[in-house]
């Protein structure tokens, strides 16, 4: 206690001194504009909206249900659903959001609209350069804006897109089977139908 | 006429750096005898405030990417290669801010505050020898002087922090003139260890003193001694304390009292605070580097050939990069701590130290074998005893321990 | 720890003529409290910080609940003679039960490691009889939380040290965690994608508030 | 204070200030109270100063309206509420997961223990028991989160102290390696809103784990060099020792929690006391204080540091595979039945809780945090009487709080 | 009596004027500051190096820096009492009065019949051996009663600091907590 201890701190801070320029772990800063920490796969900023195809408008994957509108605890979404449906992408008929606006000056990156999405239609994104000059307008992002197709969404989070692919085109062909057997449980019943009404009464089966 | 002024100006710049006597003489004699001594004042004044400034404008890189490096980060890089022109845009934004005023300030006394303090601390450099031939002017009393001129620093302090109307500024400056006062004490006493040995006020002199080499590469500074080195220390410490630096910032504390008495400081005027501070540890480390640690003279004998203000402005920075790494490492003292530091410690260690140096001065006679070696250990000895029991009793006071911790389960 | 019927037989043989009523929880959390009355509140206080096996020396934490006015709705299973035969049919009794505003203490013993044990004080309505006795001067700890509640719920404590607003700031009117708070409409105009906020604006200062 | 009877001559009649005015000095912000008989024997006049909220340590938008005899405190009151945003009702009229989003901004530096905290509060009102695994991640990331904090903590300790920031950027250096871990687990650096009710949002993989215990086995290396830095060191000693004293008798009667309480010795750690999670697995240890001055504050910490790492290096030792959601989860349209709970966990600062009333509709009825930080706060006036300006940054330093849960 | 002189003169007198008059208390701390200031001057003037600077030394870093201190430390005495008194002429009268015999006393005095001696050149070292030798006693004497002086101080100082109450660490005593000590007080004894 008569100085040995201010002796080990001096000699404590030299070492990071010199360490610091032979030592790169020391050196944690990142000198910003011209370097960057490249983006970690889950880091999340804002959302966007997740389109197929190359159309923005027509593979909007939104089909305007408003979920994450009132999930969102902020309040920063603002859905109104577009009153009739258009062909998306593959030519089927949806419903897709005519104003789809998110205020990402509001936003607080939470992810809960991601969670909720049960279309797999809105997603983070890692874009994290968003300053304006009017916070007002310019941070208002319209579905225009918001669209970003889903090689994007690859790009950013390839981890996570390809397994929203795999179980969206699992759903899909369950659906499509699902679809399959419908129409075919349909034809059969039609048939079955036509068949019954082929034959007016109803003959008990044939026992002959 | 021109001829001469270029020729006279050459041969001065030749003199300067080849560290020759008299420098200033054929180019003084240029000018109408009438305006001689003026120019030849200028030709003084000039330089240094030139080259004090400018150590002042690195010094400021210098503290920031050192404290930047001891903290791992790189320090200011952005204005021009490797941020050299940093003070340059620092100084421009400090002369462009806007100078705020307090509405119920003393206007006069505000004004005057950061000029009051810059003047003296000017004036400091007057005595200080900073190469062989160099000294602006050699006075018999040249040490007083600067102690003369150092006290009066203290009352600009309390005018700027009086006349802000500011309770932090008030807070500082009491601090500022009580911490300054204490030290003030030591400062002086450690020095006049020097004086006593060297047997004259005279800066010039004391330098002079410390010419020679012991087996012909130690040289003869009085760092080398066991009173020299306490001394020096004690001189160090309280010269830290004097201006204003870490661990001693306690006046500009900005966790308790935000920046004391430049709290209600801006633009330029905060500069000259800024600029009066540096300047004063300059003056304050370049008295540290004269009276002990041999001052311009070169530290072995086959670099005598350097001129010798370089070797005085290297010691200069060396002490100046001592004090930036003092300031990255340490936290503040309290300030009644800090009082007691320098009333119970340093100074009953500088009169000791006093009393050993005079040992040492009538030990000098000794001429038996081993003699310089047992006067070495004797005077080491009668130092380092009392350090030890005035630590003690300094840190037994406080019932400040090292203690062990309970775990449970 | 006893449990709660134990430790309500003894403090009602501890402090004599105290009101208590136990207050069942339905949650998976099964952390049921005793109501308490004013009068005795701080003798069963001091009991349970003091007695030996008890030993609540620590209320961690003090809250308010502001309860409206409500109709409840009860089940409960009635012998009705149905066709000649008795059985038991379930009805639904609707009771009006008048508002109030509630103080809960989460108690724990660090002593004994135990709890919790949970205390309600219940006021006898929202508007003015809203008084409350402090239990700072048993725990300390509750002292910024009673005066949070003063200051979001409105209960006053009576034998509280220091009763000041804590967060809004004094001269601020309503108390802002009522369940009937309507939040003030003079805030500075954002356009947000609702624009709620421009409605309520316009009609605050209307002149003001257009573009 | 100006007197009104014009005869009357004396000391207490004159402007009260205690420093001549500058001219024209009229409306000064100066408040000179002349002391009380009661006070004191000095003949000294007390100044007030606010403290805050503008003021560099009060570590935000803090104010502490302090009365000072020269140097010494005599009287010193907090003032709370710049930062207050009503959290809890803002909570009560959201859902139960939307709310969660906002715990994290409670105190920004734990986000993840105040993740758990709500919870394993809301696990208790809706009775959802998280799996295995999840219990492991969410014991590695609130003692990631333990040692954040308690990192930041003493490097903001020692900038109070007047350090100049070099302890505080050594803390930084490796909270941003315990932040990089976040980020790559949850997305975000602060605000990770990563547990759910019954779980975590996303799983930890293999290569995560060995980052973790690469920075865990270089944290202890870091604090090796830390306490070299600072333990021994002269200045600290004598300006911590002996200051900011917290006895054990006013520790537990003002429900003093975490570090604080333990630094007085008392042993009440939730994590023993509750073995919430699994902590109940884990091979650690209580460090207590005796002095219950700021450097046992200090000491504290960083021994809960060493043990932390302990923690960490069992949990991310054993760590077994396996889902991480309570099957019987939901994120949509979760209704917990009638009823109250209270849960609450031993976050960094202290013991954090929150208590719930649902009334069987997606919004709780009743939501509240037990903030520590603000609970802390009961004892400050206590502990600073008599202590100086100096010390009283350093007392709030050692109190450890963050203004985002003081004021909520 | 050169121009330099005259300046440094009216500088002295001028701010001695204002020490005097400055409703101020600090401002006039100040203007006697310059004061001390300006007579250092004088002795720098009249090349007593010594003198000057130890006036510097002693009075603006020391004796200013006391008044200045005792001014903020003390109760403020500040009377708006007017600034001429009532009974000025019998003061002016008084004053002139006693500037009339000093003038007088110092003219008729030996010193101002006697020769300007040879400008001395007293340099640092012969002041130093004119106090180790010749007056060695007064200054022995100086000496004692400083370090006596000092120690009374110490001593008063010491007195004070008991009379403080063990520099405040008494927490209990100050009343507005006690209240509250009291109710941890209350509480039983616990746990370790």
């Amino acid at each position: 206690m008569l100085g040995e201890g201010i002796i080990k701190g001096m000699v404590e801070t030299a070492k990071n001194f010199v360490g610091s320029y032979h030592d790169p772990k020391r050196l944690t800063t990142v000198e910003y504009p011209e370097n960057k920490i490249p983006a970690k796969e889950n880091a999340r900023n804002f959302p966007f909206l997740v389109f197929d195809g190359v159309d923005a408008d027509k593979g909007l994957r939104c089909v305007a249900c408003q979920i994450c509108e009132k999930e969102c605890p902020p309040k920063c979404i603002y859905i109104i659903k577009d009153t009739v449906k258009k062909p998306d992408y593959m030519g089927k008929m949806q419903i897709q959001p005519k104003i789809f606006d998110i205020d990402i000056s509001v936003c607080m990156s939470c992810q809960i609209c991601v969670e909720v999405c049960p279309f797999e239609a809105i997603k983070m994104d890692t874009q994290f350069e968003l300053s304006t000059t009017d916070r007002f307008e310019n941070l208002l992002l319209n579905k225009r804006e918001l669209a970003k197709p889903n090689e994007y969404y690859h790009k950013i989070h390839p981890t996570e897109a390809t397994e929203v692919d795999e179980r969206l085109a699992a759903e899909k062909a369950k659906a499509e089977a699902k679809a399959k057997a419908d129409a075919e449980a349909k034809a059969k019943a039609t048939v079955a139908a036509a068949a019954a009404k082929a034959a007016p009464t109803p003959v008990p089966a044939p026992a002959k | 006429m021109i001829g001469e002024f270029f020729k006279g100006l050459f041969l001065m710049i030749w003199k300067v750096v080849t560290d020759q006597p008299d420098p200033k003489v054929e180019f003084v004699s240029v000018f109408p005898a009438t305006i001689q001594p003026i120019i030849s004042v200028l030709l003084s004044i000039v330089p240094i405030i030139m080259v004090f400034a400018s150590l002042f404008a690195l010094t400021t890189l210098l503290e920031r990417k050192g404290l930047g490096r001891i903290q791992n980060r790189l320090g200011p890089n952005r204005v021009g290669p490797f941020g050299l022109f940093q003070p340059v845009a620092d100084g421009l934004k400090m002369l462009t801010k806007e100078d705020i005023v307090p509405h119920s300030a003393d206007k006069l006394i505000h004004f005057l505050a950061p000029i009051v303090l810059l003047v003296p601390t000017l004036l400091a450099y007057a005595v200080l020898p900073f190469g062989q031939n160099m000294v602006p002017i050699d006075m018999d009393a040249g040490i007083l002087f600067f102690f003369a001129v150092g006290a009066s620093t203290e009352l600009s302090i309390f005018m700027a922090g009086w006349s802000s109307r500011n309770k932090y500024s008030l807070l500082g400056a009491m601090r500022a003139i009580a911490q300054m006062i204490s030290y003030e004490i030591p400062l002086i006493i450690s020095s006049v260890t020097v004086i006593m040995i060297a047997g004259s006020l005279s800066l010039v002199e004391i330098v002079d003193k410390q010419s020679g080499y012991h087996f012909g590469f130690l040289p003869h500074w009085n760092v080398f001694t066991p009173w020299g080195l306490a001394g020096f220390i004690i001189f160090l410490i309280a010269s830290l304390a004097e201006s204003n630096r870490s661990p001693f910032d306690i006046p500009e504390a900005e966790s308790e009292i935000i920046a004391g008495h430049l709290t209600e400081y801006s633009g330029f005027k905060y500069a000259l605070f800024f600029l009066a501070e540096y300047l004063g540890m300059f003056a304050v480390s370049g008295l540290a580097v004269t009276l002990f640690l041999g001052g311009w003279r070169a530290p072995l004998p086959f670099l005598e050939i350097v001129p010798s203000y370089i070797w005085f402005l290297l010691k200069l920075m060396g002490l100046v990069c001592l004090f930036i790494w003092i300031r990255g490492t340490l936290p503040r003292l309290r300030v009644d701590q800090l009082l007691n530091f320098a009333w119970k410690f340093m100074l009953p260690m500088s009169l000791i130290n006093l009393f050993v140096a005079a040992i040492w001065h009538f030990t000098s006679v000794w001429n038996f074998r081993g003699a310089g070696l047992g006067r070495w250990l004797l005077c080491a000895a009668m130092i380092a005893v009392p350090y030890v029991w005035l630590g003690r009793t300094l840190i037994g006071n406080k019932k400040i321990t090292h203690r062990t911790y309970r775990f449970a389960n | 720890m006893e449990t709660l019927d134990q430790i309500k037989d003894r403090i009602e043989a501890a402090v004599p003529g105290a009101r208590l009523e136990i207050i069942p929880n339905d949650s998976p959390a099964n952390q049921p409290s005793l109501l308490i009355d004013h009068e005795h509140a701080v003798a069963v206080a001091k009991f349970l910080r003091d007695d030996s096996q008890l030993q609540f020396d620590y209320a961690s934490n003090v809250t308010g609940v502001d309860w409206l006015d409500a109709v409840l709705k009860e089940k409960v299973k009635v012998k009705q003679v149905v066709e000649g035969v008795e059985k038991e049919v379930e009805e639904v009794i609707e009771k009006k039960r008048a508002g109030y505003l509630e103080a809960v203490y989460h108690l724990y013993s660090m002593e004994l490691k135990h709890g919790p044990f949970i205390l309600r004080l219940r006021t006898e309505n929202r508007t003015d009889k809203v008084h409350l006795p402090s239990l700072t001067p048993i725990w300390r700890g509750a002292e910024f939380q009673e005066r949070e509640i003063y200051d979001l719920y409105g209960i006053i404590f009576d034998g509280h040290p220091d009763l000041r607003r804590l967060l809004m700031w004094e001269g601020f009117v309503d108390h802002p965690m009522r369940k009937d708070y309507v939040e003030p409409d003079d805030f500075e105009y954002e356009p947000t994608p609702h624009d709620e906020v421009l409605e309520r604006a316009k009609e605050h200062y209307p002149a003001e508030a257009k573009p | 204070m100006i007197s009104d009877a014009p005869g009357q001559m004396g000391m207490t009649s004159e402007s009260a200030s205690q420093v001549p005015l500058p001219e024209g000095a009229g409306q000064s912000n100066y408040t000179v109270i002349p002391k009380t008989s009661a006070e004191g024997t000095s003949e000294g006049e007390l100044l007030e100063v606010a403290m805050g909220p503008q003021h560099p340590s009060t570590h935000g938008v803090f104010r502490m309206d302090v009365v000072l005899d020269g140097e010494h405190v005599v009287k010193l009151k907090p003032v709370f509420g710049y930062l207050h945003r009503n959290h809890e009702q803002i909570a009560e009229s959201t859902t139960y997961l939307g709310s969660m989003p906002y715990t994290d901004r409670l105190d920004y530096l734990c986000s993840m223990t105040n993740n758990w905290a709500y919870a394993l509060s809301v696990e208790k009102l809706a009775g959802l028991q998280p799996p295995e695994r999840a219990e492991y991640i969410r014991i590695i990331t609130a003692e990631l989160t333990r040692l954040v904090n308690h990192t930041c903590l003493v490097g903001f300790l020692l900038q109070d102290m007047g350090a100049l920031g070099t302890p505080l950027m050594y803390a930084f250096r490796e909270r941003e390696l315990i932040l990089d871990l976040f980020e790559a687990l949850s997305g975000s650096r602060m605000m990770y809103n990563y547990m759910r009710f019954g779980g975590c949002r996303v799983d930890l993989s293999a290569d995560w784990i060995e980052q973790a215990k690469q920075v865990v086995d270089g944290y202890s290396r870091f604090l090796d060099e830390f306490e070299k830095l600072l333990t021994e060191n002269e200045i600290l000693v004598s300006r911590t020792q002996g200051v900011g004293v917290l006895t054990v008798k006013l520790a537990i009667n003002a429900s003093i929690t975490g570090p604080m309480l333990r630094a007085s010795g008392v042993n009440y750690d939730i994590r023993k006391v509750d073995k919430y999670g699994i902590y109940d697995r884990f091979d650690f240890r209580i460090p207590l204080g005796d002095h219950g001055d700021v450097y046992d504050r200090y000491m504290i910490r960083v021994l809960e540091m060493r043990e932390s790492v302990k923690i960490l290096n069992q949990a991310l030792r054993d760590i077994p595979a396996g889902p991480i959601m309570d099957p019987k989860a939901k994120i949509r349209g979760f209704r917990p039945k009638a009823g109250e709970a209270y849960g609450r966990i031993e976050g960094p600062k202290g013991e954090l809780g929150f208590y719930l009333i649902s009334d069987g509709s997606p919004n709780p009825y009743r939501y509240r945090v037990r903030p520590p930080s603000l609970i802390n706060l009961t004892v400050l006036e206590d502990m600073c009487l008599g202590e100086t300006v100096a010390d009283v940054v350093i007392i709030l330093g050692s109190v450890d709080i963050v203004l985002g849960e003081v004021d909520r | 009596m050169g121009i330099t002189f005259a300046i440094i003169a009216a500088l002295t007198l001028v701010s001695a004027i204002a020490a005097m008059s400055l409703r101020n208390l600090v401002h006039c701390a100040l203007s006697l500051a310059v004061t001390f200031a300006g007579i250092a001057a004088m002795y720098l003037q009249l090349d007593a190096q010594f003198v000057g600077f130890a006036q510097i030394l002693v009075y603006i870093g020391a004796v200013a820096i006391l008044i200045v201190f005792a001014i903020l430390l003390t109760r403020s005495s500040e009377t708006p009492q007017p600034v001429i008194s009532r009974s000025w002429i019998m003061g002016i009268v008084i004053a002139l009065a006693v500037f009339g015999v000093l003038t007088k006393v110092i003219l008729s005095s030996s010193i101002a019949q006697r020769e300007l001696p040879a400008k001395p050149a007293p340099t640092v070292r012969q002041i130093g051996d004119q106090l180790m030798t010749r007056y060695v006693l007064p200054l022995e004497a100086i000496g004692l009663l400083l370090t006596a002086a000092t120690i009374g101080a110490v001593i008063i100082a010491m007195h004070d600091k008991k009379g403080r109450g063990d520099g405040g660490q008494n927490v209990n005593s100050t009343p507005s907590r006690a209240e509250a000590h009291q109710h941890a007080d209350e509480t039983h004894n616990l746990i370790t």
